[in-house]
């Protein structure tokens, strides 16, 4: 399928759950809110003209402006050739979201990274501690605000002059 | 039956194969032998073998370098530290103090792009161990002296590659001559 | 028999000689950890291979700490990774040498502003030489290994042993392991 | 960790045991925990991050040219490509146009690298199963390439080549000779290495069959690469998601049949790998052939400010897809950076399928699936 012929079948299987970016930007996302995102993943994944089996990528970015981290799930379908981003937007405090790892076994891991690096936690994942960083680390060092710990086990984290 | 007879089959495909494996390794004894026998069997010097694009230990000579600092702003980590300071009198620029830090160069050559007056660049040096870290922290400026001033349209003239950097990584057992360079007087002086 | 060893500044009459003898045997099967942990690792490789071939100098790879006497730090070293480094070391038997090899064992080098990464091999082990280089060539390892056996040649190991001096130049961190 | 048996009730036990980080097949600093009934493993728990160096944080404080050689150390075996990736991200964001004769340039670089890059997995697949003689017969086929790149850009293993609109230098005719030379030497090699080791009866009979990876599997978990390709999935970036100038290329994509045991077993994995070299080579061919004359950079100003906007690059890499997701808020800094590694899916498949496995075959796993410490951790 081409990109617009996508967009216009998803936005026909979704309905009003949806909101897509301004197309004339050039963004071809679509975003969606948070108690719904496991739940249209799941759809746009075992959706037989979609078929969107490959998560290519998935991150977060922090946005401390607007108090929000925002998720984007890239996919891909290797049978029909076409790919979709899927965006969400979560609050940082409570930096809570659904587990997508159900649906695409590799998210198991992308949301370990994403909960080390982020803090955002999720719901009903089979594994969910640090990947990157070791467990006793303070923080997560993506976020915006984030400031390093002036030792870590009793090595400066700056080099002496 | 059959299990026993696959059995020495497999034995059979294994001292064929490993075989034909070692026939390759035997051709290897009538080829040319690649080892270069670094440092002193080579018929030059290394660094003479070395291709011309060579990204070797930056090296800076004093009389091109007109202390303008793009370097030091191009480069993404500022291992380069430069202090120029106006005469009050006579109104020169004067080149206090030129540190590359090699301990921390990340050898990408941005800088040597960066530079229009060929006076940073890339030595083809690579024998640059130390026992103390801090003699890493070059200072290329021996005397304060004022920054050169290049005439338009005249070629400047380059000091052989690799002649500058030298002399400060001649002696390795040598101690850093000032704990921190970040003196004026940081220099190698020797 | 300690007066005897305490004698002089440069080592003792007795054990002179025989250091001598053990230091020529020592520095010439200078063996190193195979271990690397970033870049400057694929180097390490190339030193022990055919180009370079470190075997020339005696310098053979080890798999275990066990058997090695230098540790080479070849790669970024990050604080996750310290702890480990750290304890392979003390798995070394003395006496025992540490090259760092490349920029971030040296300095920290382009991961200095990192949050993850340790600035600099000597922040938590007793570094002798430090080799320049991003990642330094293989013949430039071979140079820091040359210096290492430099210093072995002039080392009075048997009279450190004896009055078991520590190295002053390790940094001893409480909690790291 | 030291090593403990742990109560399972019912007079069941298992031993967990600790292999790595510094383990001599683990190909750098990775970490497994293995939970084991003696030989046969329960199943393998990947522990990565020892050489996490947050390349994605360092991203938000350089400027655009400036993280292009940080780069380089996303993945040290396959440079070329993370800088053709992140590249392509801020040509694609900023409208960039790319001179067809850099477009080439790095065509060429690429597959070199790429050829250098398999040399060393094959050697390590081969080392860690025994066979230490094809490594180093593979390490001095590697130093040829690396001198070959030194003399195009000046680095032998952080390049730092490929930069945003173009190349950084240009290769003249003396050097394409040169490559040609080394091709002509390299596809001698390949045939010997099928003597060598290929079908040696020892390394089929150690991975022939073992750790089967079906084809749903790898691209649930999101294998790249050539080890998709080994599972069967025919899957190219450069076929079927053209870049650069692959699309005027003719070049073959070899995938897993199969050969010796069940399509996608670690012998399927090994075996795409060497037939892979094959095609890098007729590539280079290729590319030497048509190079057209030409400028080497696009027309890009020393400031670079994209747009603000957000973009998700990929190119085919030795290890698969490699992708960068750059977030940019139209500063001359990215806002945000994320590496797509196929390091990173591929240590994430290993504990699903590392059940009854023996310890021995996980070293086969881990070698064939070619995971690298620095794309897993970045």
């Amino acid at each position: 399928m081409t990109s617009e012929a996508l967009i216009d079948y998803v936005k026909g299987l979704l309905g009003d759950k949806t909101k897509w970016a301004d197309p004339e930007a050039g963004d071809n996302f679509l975003t969606v809110a948070s108690e719904d995102w496991k739940n249209i993943c799941q759809t746009l994944a075992t959706d037989k003209k979609c078929s969107l089996t490959y998560l290519r990528n998935f991150t977060g970015t922090d946005y401390p402006e607007d108090d929000e981290i925002e998720l984007t799930a890239h996919t891909f379908s290797y049978s029909e050739k076409h790919g979709l981003i899927i965006k969400t937007r979560i609050s940082r405090e409570a930096a809570v979201c659904d587990t997508l790892s159900k649906i695409w076994p590799a998210a198991i891991w992308y949301e370990r990274e994403i909960f080390d690096l982020l803090g955002v936690s999720f719901n009903n994942h089979p594994d969910l501690r640090r990947i990157l960083m070791p467990e006793d680390w303070v923080g997560h060092p993506l976020r915006k605000d984030y400031k390093q710990q002036e030792t870590y086990r009793g090595i400066p984290t700056t080099r002496p002059a | 039956m059959g299990q026993l007879a696959e059995y020495f089959n497999a034995i059979g495909r294994t001292i064929l194969t490993c075989s034909d494996g070692l026939a390759v390794t035997f051709s290897h004894l009538f080829r040319k032998p690649i080892t270069i026998q670094y440092p002193d069997r080579t018929a030059k010097p290394l660094t003479e073998m070395l291709p011309e694009r060579s990204r070797g230990i930056l090296e800076m000579d004093q009389e091109l370098c007109t202390g303008c600092s793009l370097c030091s702003k191009q480069c993404p980590i500022n291992c380069i530290t430069i202090d120029v300071q106006k005469n009050a009198e006579t109104k020169e620029r004067i080149l206090n103090k030129f540190v590359i830090d090699i301990g921390k160069c990340m050898f990408c050559g941005l800088c040597v792009e960066a530079c229009k007056f060929s006076a940073i660049r890339h030595s083809k040096e690579f024998e640059g161990t130390v026992s103390d870290v801090n003699r890493l922290k070059i200072n290329f400026v021996e005397q304060p002296a004022p920054v050169a001033k290049p005439k338009k349209g005249e070629d400047p003239v380059l000091k052989p590659v690799g002649s500058i950097i030298r002399k400060y990584l001649a002696d390795q057992w040598a101690p850093a001559a000032n704990k921190s360079s970040d003196t004026n007087s940081g220099g190698k002086s020797e | 028999m300690d007066a005897m060893v305490e004698q002089g500044p440069e080592g003792s009459f007795v054990l002179g000689k025989v250091d001598d003898l053990l230091n020529l045997a020592r520095k010439n099967s200078l063996w190193y950890m195979l271990f690397g942990t970033a870049c400057c690792a694929i180097e390490l490789m190339q030193t022990g291979g055919p180009r370079s071939d470190a075997d020339r100098f005696g310098m053979v790879f080890r798999a275990t700490p066990r058997q090695s006497d230098t540790l080479i730090l070849a790669g970024t070293i990050t604080y996750k990774m310290a702890s480990r480094i750290r304890l392979l070391y003390e798995q070394m038997a003395e006496p025992k040498y540490v090259i760092a090899m490349g920029s971030c064992a040296n300095t920290g080098g382009l991961f200095q502003e990192s949050y993850a990464v340790v600035n600099g091999g000597d922040l938590f082990l007793p570094v002798d030489v430090y080799i320049p280089g991003c990642p330094p060539r293989s013949e430039s390892l071979i140079e820091g290994l040359m210096l290492i056996q430099q210093k072995i040649e002039k080392e009075p190991w048997l009279k450190k042993a004896w009055t078991n001096t520590k190295n002053p130049k390790d940094p001893q961190i409480e909690g790291l392991l | 960790m030291t090593t403990v048996i742990r109560e399972l009730g019912d007079e069941q036990r298992e031993l967990v045991l600790n292999m790595g980080p510094h383990h001599p097949s683990t190909h750098g600093v990775l970490r497994f925990v293995l939970h084991t009934d003696g030989e046969v493993m329960r199943k393998a728990v990947p522990e990565i991050g020892y050489l996490h160096r947050g390349l994605e944080k360092i991203a938000e404080s350089t400027t655009y040219p400036g993280y292009v050689p940080y780069t380089d150390r996303v993945n040290y075996l396959e440079a070329m490509f993370a800088n053709e990736a992140f590249s392509k991200a801020i040509e694609s964001l900023s409208d960039i146009e790319v001179p067809e004769r850099a477009q080439y340039l790095r065509a060429i670089a690429g597959e070199l690298n790429r050829i250098a890059s398999h040399n060393i997995t094959i050697g390590c697949i081969t080392m860690d199963l025994g066979a230490i003689t094809p490594f180093v017969h593979l390490l001095r086929e590697r130093e040829t390439i690396n001198d070959l790149i030194e003399a195009l850009c000046g680095q032998r293993v952080t390049h730092h080549y490929v930069r945003i609109g173009g190349v950084a230098y240009d290769a003249d005719d003396n050097w394409l000779k040169q490559v040609e030379k080394f091709l002509n030497h390299f596809e001698a090699i390949i045939e010997e290495l099928d003597n060598l080791i290929v079908y040696n009866e020892i390394l089929v009979k150690r991975m022939a069959d073992v750790a089967v990876i079906t084809a749903d599997d790898a691209v649930g978990f999101g294998l790249v690469g050539p080890n998709l390709r080994a599972s069967g999935v025919d899957w190219d970036l450069r076929r079927d998601m053209p870049y650069g100038i692959y699309p005027k290329l003719d070049f073959d994509v070899p995938i897993g049949a199969g050969e010796k045991g069940t399509v996608g077993d670690c012998f399927d994995r090994f075996v795409v790998r060497v037939r892979e070299l094959k095609q890098s080579c007729r590539i280079i061919r290729q590319c030497i052939n048509n190079i057209p004359d030409g400028d080497i950079i696009g027309n890009v100003s020393r400031k670079i400010k994209p747009p603000k906007g957000e973009v998700y690059s990929c190119v085919e890499g030795a290890r698969g897809e490699l992708g960068v997701y750059v977030v940019s808020d139209g500063t001359e800094k990215p806002y945000r950076v994320k590496w797509r590694s196929g390091s990173f899916s591929a240590m994430s498949i290993i504990e699903h399928i590392s059940e009854g496995l023996m310890i021995a075959d996980l070293v086969a796993v881990i070698a064939t699936l070619d995971v690298i410490a620095p794309e897993t951790d970045r």
